[in-house]
């Protein structure tokens, strides 16, 4: 994916240039209640939104469409310019692979270090060995797990769990970046360093959408907020201005700047 | 590449241990089955050609005596002759039987007065040779000249070699039931295994792993798993078949035959462990797949 | 009162499998020991408490070898009442004899004076009857008098015997362990089972439930998945064994008796589901009990 | 255990009155470093505290202690009165049904409805199934989950299953109430609400102690912070003033005040 600045333009346009786009979109467990029933955004390259709404409202189930876990009961989606409905199953492994997700609980491997899962989604994709040994490490730095490379996730504590899926979900540097309450096991200093990270990433090109309630978070930075409740998206100017990026530290014996990744 | 330390805790024992059993089965069930068939080939071997029947004399020193005699000895020859499996039956000459009790009681005229019973000589068709059951034979015998006889030694040889087929039978009935169960097992015991890694096997799919690429791991995990099962059954199996090696010794040793297996047997033994092995890859391939196939 | 849905997802299907399987194999093997007992007790009723043994005569017809074959008689009626298990040891004497042949050959002075074979006829200890084995008796006799044979019907009776006794051991002794090995793989089936539900007890443990609640609710549970398991293997083995039974009744009738089983046979191979069933009860109730133990 | 008000008093008293007593408490995982080395503190009957510190600080841990999942490699604690390294193990549950906990995973049973799971501790205490059937539903609803009563956790989304897992931590009434970040899956409206819920069982007589990230939060109550940092833990006085219950509103559907339970 090209770090075309203008990529960023206009979220009319209705082309290829949406990395994701909902139409009409309607969404059904088994024989529950509609969850949502029409709901249309568009996330052009390299935007930046955080989605928030109530508990239950459907964050997790908008991302879930997103990433291809959940099929839509009605409308269509467009990814990276494909239509998922229409695309044959072998293809979505390669468009996953685009992507990075950060999940509400977590999902890690119990069995693999720290490191290994957050190596996963590169040795999936087949990266040498000598790249995974440098950047891993790096990046788990970054996070402030340098002392918990080898844990494996049951001994590590909620806010060390959550670093390092967030460090799974950017290491391969994903064109779309979707990340579920991602600071919801951590204080307010790291969970702005880790918006920090996602900022990094964004501005190189990466399009990021972040499922949060938490409001100060939110006010904190200047990205446009889409808004579920009862069903329907709303669109909401961002908050205060530019990212308060003097605030941001990195955490114990970790480097200040965010590493480039593979 | 094998990127998951798969088959590394607990549930990792569940396969091999059902795998070891199913061999452990497999093996000692194969191995009597084998072992019965070499022995009925040597019994058959023993059996020759031909059999030999008996006809007592009618009481009475006179010539006509003799005549019903010659009678029976006619109608035991036409019946036998009637038998399916029978080539030919040749009735013994009084020279022949003189020759025969001579070792006993001495030659002279005196014992060519004797009524002694008569013999009939049955040779059997070449393939029936070892397949022909007397048992039925001397009924039918029996039935048509009162008092007539067939080769007790070969009867009961027969009655044996059938005996131990119908075991062979039944014992290759009762594996084949039972290795269909233990692998019906086996294919169960590896998907419960694999329902613990559910979680994994989402992971790698929402991370962009292909199909095959999470399957193949799977699959190699339990075909170790499956070859540690059953390789350790081969082995446990072989101190068993030596003590049963033991107990048969025990058996008279002109009846059974020492209970041998030929290289061929052996290697019909030790394919048992790789295909247990093969059905807990298969099986696992196939969950996985099956599992991803319903991911959307 | 149950407050867990234990054993309603798919993790549950492999205890009653294996329980199933188990019970299968162990019915199959019980009902074969048990039919084979009672085909030897048949058996050793049919043997009679005595033997005969035929001494041929010293060939000529004078004094001299009259009073050798005498001589030779003695001397097996003497090695015959050395072997264990003999009672007693009787020469027939020639009237006897006599009575014996004239069906045959007719009475009169002629066949008085034949060299006829002697008999003797062997009483065995009335323990013993059933029990002796004639080989070993007619290897010593024919070593101690050449040409002396024992009943050839009774011999191979007592070898046939032996056979199915040494048959019945080896069977025995390969379900004892294929049972056993079969019982390790439900207690780990059992154990993998538990070990997906390991998060619930370690919830009911910290909500402050006693360890012998908890482990009630797991025992419960595994004693009903292993009855299910267990009365599914006990009815598919009825089909079976009544295959098993046609197979056998091929076999000629006379010797191998209709396999039957008594009202206790069954009570016995009844109690092998319940026997599994209580085997996986107990192991879900300890590895339930130890997960706690482990647990602060 | 009396709703006595004069057990709110001083901390520092050494004696029965505690709840929970910690002294010299020290704890190492394994062959790992030690978490921490040497803290005490003790709740007083009836006290509310919150439990901060940064991620991996060692909150969990000092819960962990507390609802004895965790044994201390040295020191002693005190729950009840009673030394928990000196009782016998059948005597633990009889302790562990006077505490609610709110695990930070949730720890729910999956196989369970919401309703069956919040009803675990009373069926666990062989409390009679009409009081089960008329509490239960009740709270849940307080909660705002009237309409989920039926659902298993693995078809509620993350603040859904946070609040089962309140709920079932409230549900009898306990001397004890532990809460690992029992926020971080809601939004503010709802964290207010939960804190409310928290309060009034307090006021009950009921002893609390909270780990939580959320500043904010922890801001707007008056009660005390216990703070851990580097392996010790320091106090610190309340934040602002008196509990802002005006801003508290029941979720959907939901009566104003917690129902009474049993
Ligand atoms: N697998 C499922 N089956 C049935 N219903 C579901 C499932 N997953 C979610 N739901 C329901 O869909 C609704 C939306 O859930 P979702 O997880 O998207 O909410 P959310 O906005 O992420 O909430 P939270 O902030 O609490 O995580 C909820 O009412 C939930 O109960
Ligand atoms: N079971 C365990 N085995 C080994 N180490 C552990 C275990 N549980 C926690 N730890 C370690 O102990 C430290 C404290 O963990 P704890 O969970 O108490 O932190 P916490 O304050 O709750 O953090 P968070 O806010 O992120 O949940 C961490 O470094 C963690 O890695
Ligand atoms: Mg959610
Ligand atoms: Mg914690």
């Amino acid at each position: 994916m090209s770090h075309d600045s203008a990529a960023r333009a206009g979220l009319d346009d209705p082309d290829a240039n949406m990395v994701v786009r909902f139409d009409h979109v309607g969404l059904r467990y088994d024989l529950g209640p509609e969850v949502f029933r029409d709901i249309g955004f568009a996330l052009p390259k390299g935007s930046f939104h955080f989605l928030t709404g109530g508990s239950g409202a459907g964050k997790s189930s908008v991302l879930g469409l997103c990433y291809l876990a959940l099929r839509p009961t009605r409308g269509t989606i467009r990814l990276f310019g494909h239509d998922v409905t229409q695309l044959p199953r072998q293809v979505l492994p390669r468009l996953r692979r685009r992507m990075g997700v950060v999940f509400q609980d977590f999902r890690l491997i119990d069995h693999l270090s720290a490191l290994d899962n957050v190596a996963l989604p590169l040795r999936v994709a087949g990266a040498p060995e000598t790249d995974i040994r440098r950047h891993v490490p790096e990046l788990l730095a970054w996070v402030g797990l340098a002392d918990h490379l080898d844990a494996k996730p049951p001994t590590l504590s909620g806010g060390q769990k959550q670093r390092v899926a967030i460090a799974r979900a950017v290491i391969n540097r994903p064109d779309l970046l979707l990340a579920d309450e991602p600071t919801g096991n951590v204080d307010d200093r790291i969970a702005m360093r880790l918006l920090h990270l996602f900022e990094e990433l964004n501005k190189m090109g990466t399009t990021v959408l972040i499922a949060t309630h938490n409001e100060q978070l939110v006010q904190r930075f200047p990205y446009e907020r889409l808004h579920l409740q009862a069903g329907r998206l709303t669109r909401h100017r961002g908050g205060g201005g530019a990212s308060e990026r003097a605030g941001v530290r990195p955490a114990t014996d970790a480097p200040a700047t965010p590493p480039r990744q593979p | 590449m094998r990127t998951l330390p798969l088959g590394r805790d607990r549930t990792a024992v569940l396969v091999p241990m059902l795998v070891g059993v199913m061999v452990f089965l497999a093996v000692l069930a194969a191995a009597g089955a084998l072992a019965l068939g070499n022995v009925l080939e040597d019994w058959s071997r023993d059996v020759s050609g031909s059999l030999t029947a008996q006809v007592p004399p009618v009481p009475g020193l006179g010539e006509a005596a003799r005549m019903a005699t010659d009678e029976r000895v006619a109608q035991a020859a036409a019946v036998l002759r009637a038998q399916p499996g029978v080539a030919s039956v040749r009735v013994l000459s009084e020279d022949e039987l003189m020759a025969l009790v001579e070792p006993w009681i001495g030659a002279g005229e005196l014992v060519r007065d004797l009524p002694l019973p008569r013999l009939l000589d049955i040779t059997l068709e070449p393939g029936a040779a070892a397949r022909t059951n007397p048992g039925p034979m001397a009924d039918v015998l029996r039935d048509a000249v009162p008092g007539a006889t067939l080769d007790e030694h070969r009867l009961w040889l027969g009655r044996l070699m059938d005996l131990g087929e119908a075991l062979g039978a039944l014992g290759l009935a009762v594996v084949l039931v039972v290795s269909g169960a233990t692998a019906v097992a086996v294919v169960h015991a590896t998907r419960a295994d694999l329902a613990a890694y559910r979680p994994v096997i989402e992971v790698l799919h929402m991370i962009g792993a292909q199909d095959g690429y999470i399957a193949r791991q799977f699959a190699i995990n339990a075909l170790f798993q499956g070859l540690k099962g059953g390789l350790g059954g081969f082995m446990l199996a072989l101190p068993t078949l030596a003590g049963v090696g033991l107990l048969a010794d025990r058996v008279e040793a002109g009846l059974v035959p020492r209970i041998s297996l030929s290289v061929v047997d052996w290697a019909i033994l030790a394919a048992l462990p790789l295909g247990a092995a093969s059905l807990a890859m298969l099986t696992a391939r196939v969950t996985v797949l099956r599992t991803l196939a319903r991911m959307p």
